[in-house]
């Protein structure tokens, strides 16, 4: 009963776009990698590749045009598994 | 995730949302299934970061980012194949799939180039080598061949079920009215693609 | 949401078609629900009698029945089967799948084929976990909990007995699943999700859990063998591995877990209390979102299982008082259920004489809780016999009850046929007595300093031992009563439609035993699901 | 069970509070349920209040209170355990070693025992070392409990304060015998220990057999291998010297003499050349804990076991 039946279709050229932008991240990381900012360079990483993951589920699995539950429940999966990996460092962290 | 809903076999109706929503719970188990290995690395990572470093100079990083290229690539034809079958286009929907497969069969060539390259040298679980690592660095390399061979295995799988979509598509059963199952194949192959889009920095390239 | 295709003629789903074969590749819920009874009946029994082996072992020290080894091997076949194999699964997959369709108006759950791969699943990993008796060393001697490094260590059959709670999890992901995308797409036109009943409700927050908390243990298994098999020494302290990390992933799933077998359990309760009552259910909303609360909370409080691990200060701080804060919802729910009672017509039936012990053996259970959650006293009792009481009361005295409740209240509905009254209450009150004997011992030997998985144990500690293998015999007794009961049930008196007048759909709009798609057309829903308003003649109108 | 350390004091007080709360509950549920069953019964009661749906005042009321308790109960809780974490500096450091299945402790001095000696009135401090899987140093009248884990650093502190012997238990899993990781926590005074601290080891009356046999017993061998015949985890040691045993040395099946090589090989390398019919891996290496001379000692006892001759 939540669907409704338009189809969304994202067009062959944005696709290429976006692929041009993964493209362009993935070479940003490879260089800021070189540089050795310590704890900083994984953070760097780790959020460009999240912004790349943002991309893909976004357009390629066209998370943009899903309904609003789907969409929670994507950002909220994530969100728990973070919550959990900071729960068990409250054991490593001060061990 | 082939099964269809049940009212299909008694009504007309087809619940693709349904089937969809199936998907995504699926996808969920499986970056748990992931999310256990990366807190195990997050954990392991932690306690030895030297290890850690040093295992990580030991992989090729050309052979990793041409990985990184070949399944992002990959993930585009996917998307351009739901494109072209939700126009309609059901000729170019399977040509793009059959290029994806191209991509994740030259994916698992350059992992079984850099397996075997870490076989020769008596690097893999098991040999001589790998025997003597020193302590965090033989972690390094556990989470490595588990996390990367896990991952595989889902290269694999993925591609089979967009093989079998594709076979759908050219007998027309599956087709612009009913596109669920090749988006339904495409999210399982772009998963496949978010998991090493971490995966990727998270062992190739550790300062 | 769909028109069910117009029945001639009623006939019930048992009868639809006939022979073995027609059910091994059924799709029918219901048929998948029986399949699901039967398979887990049977590993039930096996896991009961090794109960009953252990507690004759531990009738008084020194080695009685068995030695050491196989003592090892039957507590922990006896807790890998009523976890994994029974109390996990029994009240999803048998009446989430027999009635949550019908609770809910649908013909049959979202994906019928899953359904039964699912099953399929199940009986495969079951037979898989029995068949560590037959080959290789010996069946596994970890416990449960498959503990690193022992279990990398030890020469059991644990590889195996691991791989099968693989497949296990996997049929209840699927399960899961399934139940979530029936409960979104298949409610009767009508049925907001604040008109649904309890037990979908706590189905759905089960489902959440399943879906999302069984696919770490499932990686952590597979840790285990790849460790044992290929020599990938993860949690080896020797490469930097640690062993409790082992126990921080395979409790993040497996307390997540206790919720699985309770929330179900307390849907239950909360579906049947209203029916013999004849009220509506006190704060609907209420335990509503208290199921969700426990769902969500019960993520976070896995260190629970780990305050003497070595955990650093903060962090079992942390999870002291997450403990505490998801002991709260089950709290609400209880006060709810007493509420209902409140001015109600009441009357005792055996579904009822269950849900009433329910509440008064889990809150027995979920008070010792409290005692393990708070940090100073479960530094004393943990990994005793205090332990060991308190998860019986909360599974066996929690769920194990609600399950045969559940069995007493839909029995007419699944067959047709109405047990003995007078020899249900027998029984369960032999049952009830003989549970008490058994675990409150328990308890007592905890405090004393017992610890569990004890084959042998100084002599200070013989008399309540003494005591709950004796308890043990009595409820054995009860639950023969029980169950010879139901058999004879079978062929019992005809019972009418709707024997206990409930007013949810499962009861006014289908036949009993259900027919193939189980209504003959879509209801559609205007009342709320517990509103006793006038409800003899809205019954009468329906059927 | 009465305490007898000094944290007995506030864990039973965390004990006496939960289980007050709990206890009133559960009678207070209880006893509502029964009545409500029998006021409200079918026969007495025919027509139900079908009006009563809830309560948001009631609902407010019950999610507060029991909040407000359980929080009481958490700080009891905290506050009884606290102070297990926080040792004091001049407590007396001890080596727990935990293997499968017996304790050895190792004083500061060097000096090992099997059972743990503590004064009275001093603060000890165990380091917590487990050399195979985890086990776990349990003294119920301590109210001290925490796992061994191998490769951590964990460790426990408590105060005794009354003289005695209280049982020291294994509790967690940790194989066949884990139920007879058992033995005793002697507490006696200042000077008795101060005393016993300085007996040197094996130099008393103990002639090579007797030091052989004490050596076996420190470090948990009686564990797996009896001296009377009788097979526990592994073969007894009576009568074996001089044997011909057919073992298992890199995969392949072997025939050895037992002799003093072979014995030390044991005791150091145990997993080389494994006994036909066992599982590698179950008996752990000594190597560090039983020096050469220990190991001669031990094979005087061995030897003394009878042997050749049969
Ligand atoms: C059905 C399964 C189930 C359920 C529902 C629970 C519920 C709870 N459990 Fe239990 N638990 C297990 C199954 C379960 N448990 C198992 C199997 C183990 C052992 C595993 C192993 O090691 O093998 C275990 C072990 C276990 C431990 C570890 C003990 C140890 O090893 O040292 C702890 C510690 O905190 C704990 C706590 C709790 C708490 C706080 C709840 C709470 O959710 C309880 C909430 C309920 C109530 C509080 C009662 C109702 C409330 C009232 C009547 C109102 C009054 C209440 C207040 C004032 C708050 N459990
Ligand atoms: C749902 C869960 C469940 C249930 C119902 C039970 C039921 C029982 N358990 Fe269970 N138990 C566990 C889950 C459960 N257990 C778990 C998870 C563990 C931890 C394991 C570990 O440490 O790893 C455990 C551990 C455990 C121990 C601790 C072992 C140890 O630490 O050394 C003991 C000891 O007494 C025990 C006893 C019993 C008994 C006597 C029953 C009784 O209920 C059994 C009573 C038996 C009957 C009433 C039999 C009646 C039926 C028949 C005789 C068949 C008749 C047949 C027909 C005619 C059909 N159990
Ligand atoms: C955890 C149990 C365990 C402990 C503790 C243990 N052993 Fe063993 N031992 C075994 C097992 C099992 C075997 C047979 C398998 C093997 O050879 O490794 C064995 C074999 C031996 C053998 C060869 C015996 C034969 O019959 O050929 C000797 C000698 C020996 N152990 C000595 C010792 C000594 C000395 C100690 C203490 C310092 C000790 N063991 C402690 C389990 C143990
Ligand atoms: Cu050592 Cu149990
Ligand atoms: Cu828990």
């Amino acid at each position: 009963m939540l669907e409704k039946n338009e189809v969304h279709i994202v067009d062959y050229k944005f696709n290429i776009l976006v692929w041009i932008d993964l493209l362009i991240f993935t070479m940003i990381t490879i260089e800021i990698a070189q540089f050795d900012f310590q704890a900083l360079t994984v953070m760097v990483a780790l959020v460009i590749a999240t912004l790349k993951t943002y991309l893909v589920g976004t357009y390629f699995m066209h998370l943009k045009f899903e309904n609003r539950f789907l969409q929670t429940i994507v950002v909220g999966v994530g969100l728990l598994f973070i919550a959990v990996l900071m729960v068990l460092f409250t054991d490593f962290l001060y061990y | 995730m082939s099964s269809e809903s049940v009212s299909q076999n008694h009504t007309a109706h087809f619940d693709a949302y349904g089937i969809k929503l199936g998907m995504w719970l699926f996808l969920f188990t499986e970056v748990l299934l992931f999310g256990g290995l990366f807190i195990v690395y997050a954990t392991y990572r932690f306690l030895n970061p030297e290890a850690f470093h040093e295992g990580s100079s030991q992989l090729n990083l050309v052979v990793g980012a041409i990985n990184t290229v070949f399944l992002l690539t990959s993930s585009l034809t996917v998307a351009l194949s739901i494109t072209a079958l939700q126009k309609g286009d059901s000729k170019k929907a399977i040509d793009l799939i059959m290029i994806t497969i191209v991509f994740a069969v030259a994916f698992m060539f350059n992992k079984y180039y850099e397996w075997t390259i870490k076989f020769e040298h008596g690097m893999f679980p098991g040999m001589d080598h790998y025997k003597e690592l020193p302590p965090g660095e033989a972690q390094f390399f556990n989470l490595y061949f588990l996390m990367t061979g896990l991952h595989a295995v889902h290269v694999i799988v993925g591609a089979i079920l967009l093989l079998i979509v594709a076979w759908f598509i050219k007998k027309g059963s599956v087709n612009q009215q009913r596109i669920v199952y090749l988006e339904n194949a495409g999210l399982y192959w772009h998963l496949v693609d978010v998991i090493w889009i971490y995966l990727f920095p998270l062992f190739y390239l550790i300062i | 949401m769909t028109a069910i295709p117009h029945q001639k003629l009623y006939v019930d789903f048992f009868h639809e078609k006939r022979g073995l074969a027609s059910w091994l590749v059924t799709h029918d819920h219901k048929r998948i629900a029986l399949l699901y009874f039967y398979a887990i009946s049977g590993f039930f029994v096996v896991a009961f009698c090794l109960g009953l082996l252990m507690r004759l072992e531990l009738i008084a020290p020194g080695e009685t029945i068995m030695s050491a080894q196989v003592y090892n091997e039957v507590f922990t076949l006896h807790g890998v089967i009523m976890i994994f194999l029974f109390i996990i699964p029994a009240v999803p997959a048998i009446f989430g799948n027999f009635v949550l369709p019908m609770l809910i108006g649908a013909p049959d759950v979202a994906f019928p084929r899953l359904n039964l791969v699912s099953w399929y699943l199940y009986v495969i990993g079951g037979l898989l976990a029995l068949s560590t008796l037959l080959y290789g060393d010996r069946p596994a001697d970890t416990g449960w909990t498959f503990y690193a490094p022992y279990s990398v260590k030890t020469g059991t059959n644990v590889t195996v007995a691991v791989l099968a709670a693989f497949i296990l999890g996997f049929s209840s992901i699927l399960t899961g699943l399934n139940f979530i995308v029936t409960i979104h797409q298949m409610r009767a036109p009508g049925m907001t999700w604040m008109k649904m009943p309890l037990f979908p409700w706590a189905l759905y927050a089960t489902s959440w859990i399943q879906v999302l908390a069984t696919p770490v243990v499932g990686i952590t298994l597979l840790m285990i063998v790849a460790e044992r098999t290929l020599g990938i020494g993860l949690f080896d302290p020797s490469i930097g591995g640690d062993p409790v990390l082992y126990q921080h992933l395979f409790w993040i799933y497996s307390h997540p877990a206790v919720y699985i077998m309770a929330l179900p359990a307390m849907g239950i309760v909360s579906e049947t209390i209203p029916v013999f009552v004849k009220k509506s259910i006190f704060g609907y909303k209420v335990i509503v979102y208290s199921s969700l609360a426990i769902a969500f909370i019960g993520y976070f409080v896995w260190g629970h299982h780990m305050y003497t691990s070595g955990m650093s200060g903060p962090a079992r701080i942390i999870f002291s008082i997450l403990t505490f804060l998801v002991a709260i919802p089950s709290a609400i729910k209880v006060f709810n259920w007493i509420s209902t009672l409140y001015k109600g017509s009441i009357d005792i039936k055996p579904p009822l004489l269950y849900a009433l012990a329910f509440i008064f053996l889990f809150t027995i259970g979920g008070l010792t809780g409290l005692v393990v959650g708070a940090l100073a006293t479960d530094i004393h009792v943990h990994d005793t016999y205090f332990v060991v009481g308190h998860f019986h009361y909360v599974m066996f005295g929690g769920t194990g009850f609600a399950f045969i409740g559940a069995i007493h209240f839909w029995y007419p509905k699944i067959w047709g046929r109405m047990y003995n009254l007078k020899w249900a209450n027998i029984g369960f009150t032999v049952l009830f007595i003989g549970f008490n004997l058994v675990y409150f011992p328990m308890l007592v030997l905890g405090m004393m300093g017992m610890p569990r998985r004890y084959y042998d144990y100084l002599p200070e500690f013989t008399i309540p031992n003494l005591v709950s293998t004796v308890g043990s015999w009595v409820m054995a007794i009860g639950l023969i009563i029980v169950i010879v009961n139901l058999i004879n049930g079978r062929k019992g008196p005809k019972a009418s439609t709707n024997p206990w007048k409930s007013v949810t759909l499962d009861w006014t709009h289908t036949q009993s035993p259900p027919s193939l798609y189980n209504f003959e057309e879509t209801p559609v829903v205007t009342r709320g699901p517990y509103d006793y308003r006038d409800y003899e003649e809205y019954i009468k109108n329906e059927s | 069970m009465s305490g007898a350390s000094n944290f007995a004091e506030g864990v039973d007080l965390a004990f006496y509070v939960i289980i007050g709360i709990s206890v009133f509950f559960l009678v207070g549920i209880t006893a509502v349920m029964i009545y409500f069953v029998f006021k409200y019964n079918k026969k007495r009661h025919p027509k139900a209040d079908t009006s009563i749906t809830g309560s948001v005042k009631l609902e407010i009321i019950w999610t507060v209170i029991p909040t407000i308790l359980v929080l009481v109960m958490f700080y009891f809780g905290w506050a009884g355990f606290a102070p297990m974490r926080d040792v004091p500096e001049d407590a007396i450091p001890v080596k727990a070693i935990a293997r499968m299945w017996s304790w050895t402790f190792e004083y500061e001095n060097g000096k090992k025992s099997d059972k743990l000696i503590v004064p009275k009135d001093r603060p000890v401090k165990i380091n917590l070392v487990s050399v195979d899987v985890i086990h776990n140093l349990y003294i119920p009248a301590f109210r001290v409990k925490e796992d061994v884990v191998p490769g951590r650093n964990n460790y426990m502190w408590f105060t005794a304060n009354q003289y005695g012997s209280f049982d020291l238990m294994c509790a967690e899993y940790c194989g066949l015998r884990h139920s007879y990781m058992l033995t005793t926590v002697e507490v006696v005074n200042n000077e008795e220990w101060a005393e016993w601290m300085l007996t040197p080891e094996g130099e008393s009356d103990l002639d090579r057999v007797a030091a052989g046999f004490n050596v076996i017993k420190t470090n948990g061998c009686v564990a797996c291998h009896s001296s009377d015949g009788t097979k526990l985890v592994a073969n007894s040691f009576k009568g074996i010297w001089g044997l011909d045993r057919k073992v298992v040395v890199d995969g392949k099946e072997q025939t050895i003499k037992i002799d003093a090589a072979y014995i030390r090989q044991s005791v150091y390398d145990p997993n080389s050349q494994v006994v036909l019919g066992y599982n590698s891996g179950i008996m752990p290496s000594y190597i560090g804990m039983i020096s050469d001379t220990e190991v001669e000692q031990l094979i005087e006892y061995i030897k003394s076991l009878g042997g050749d001759a049969q």
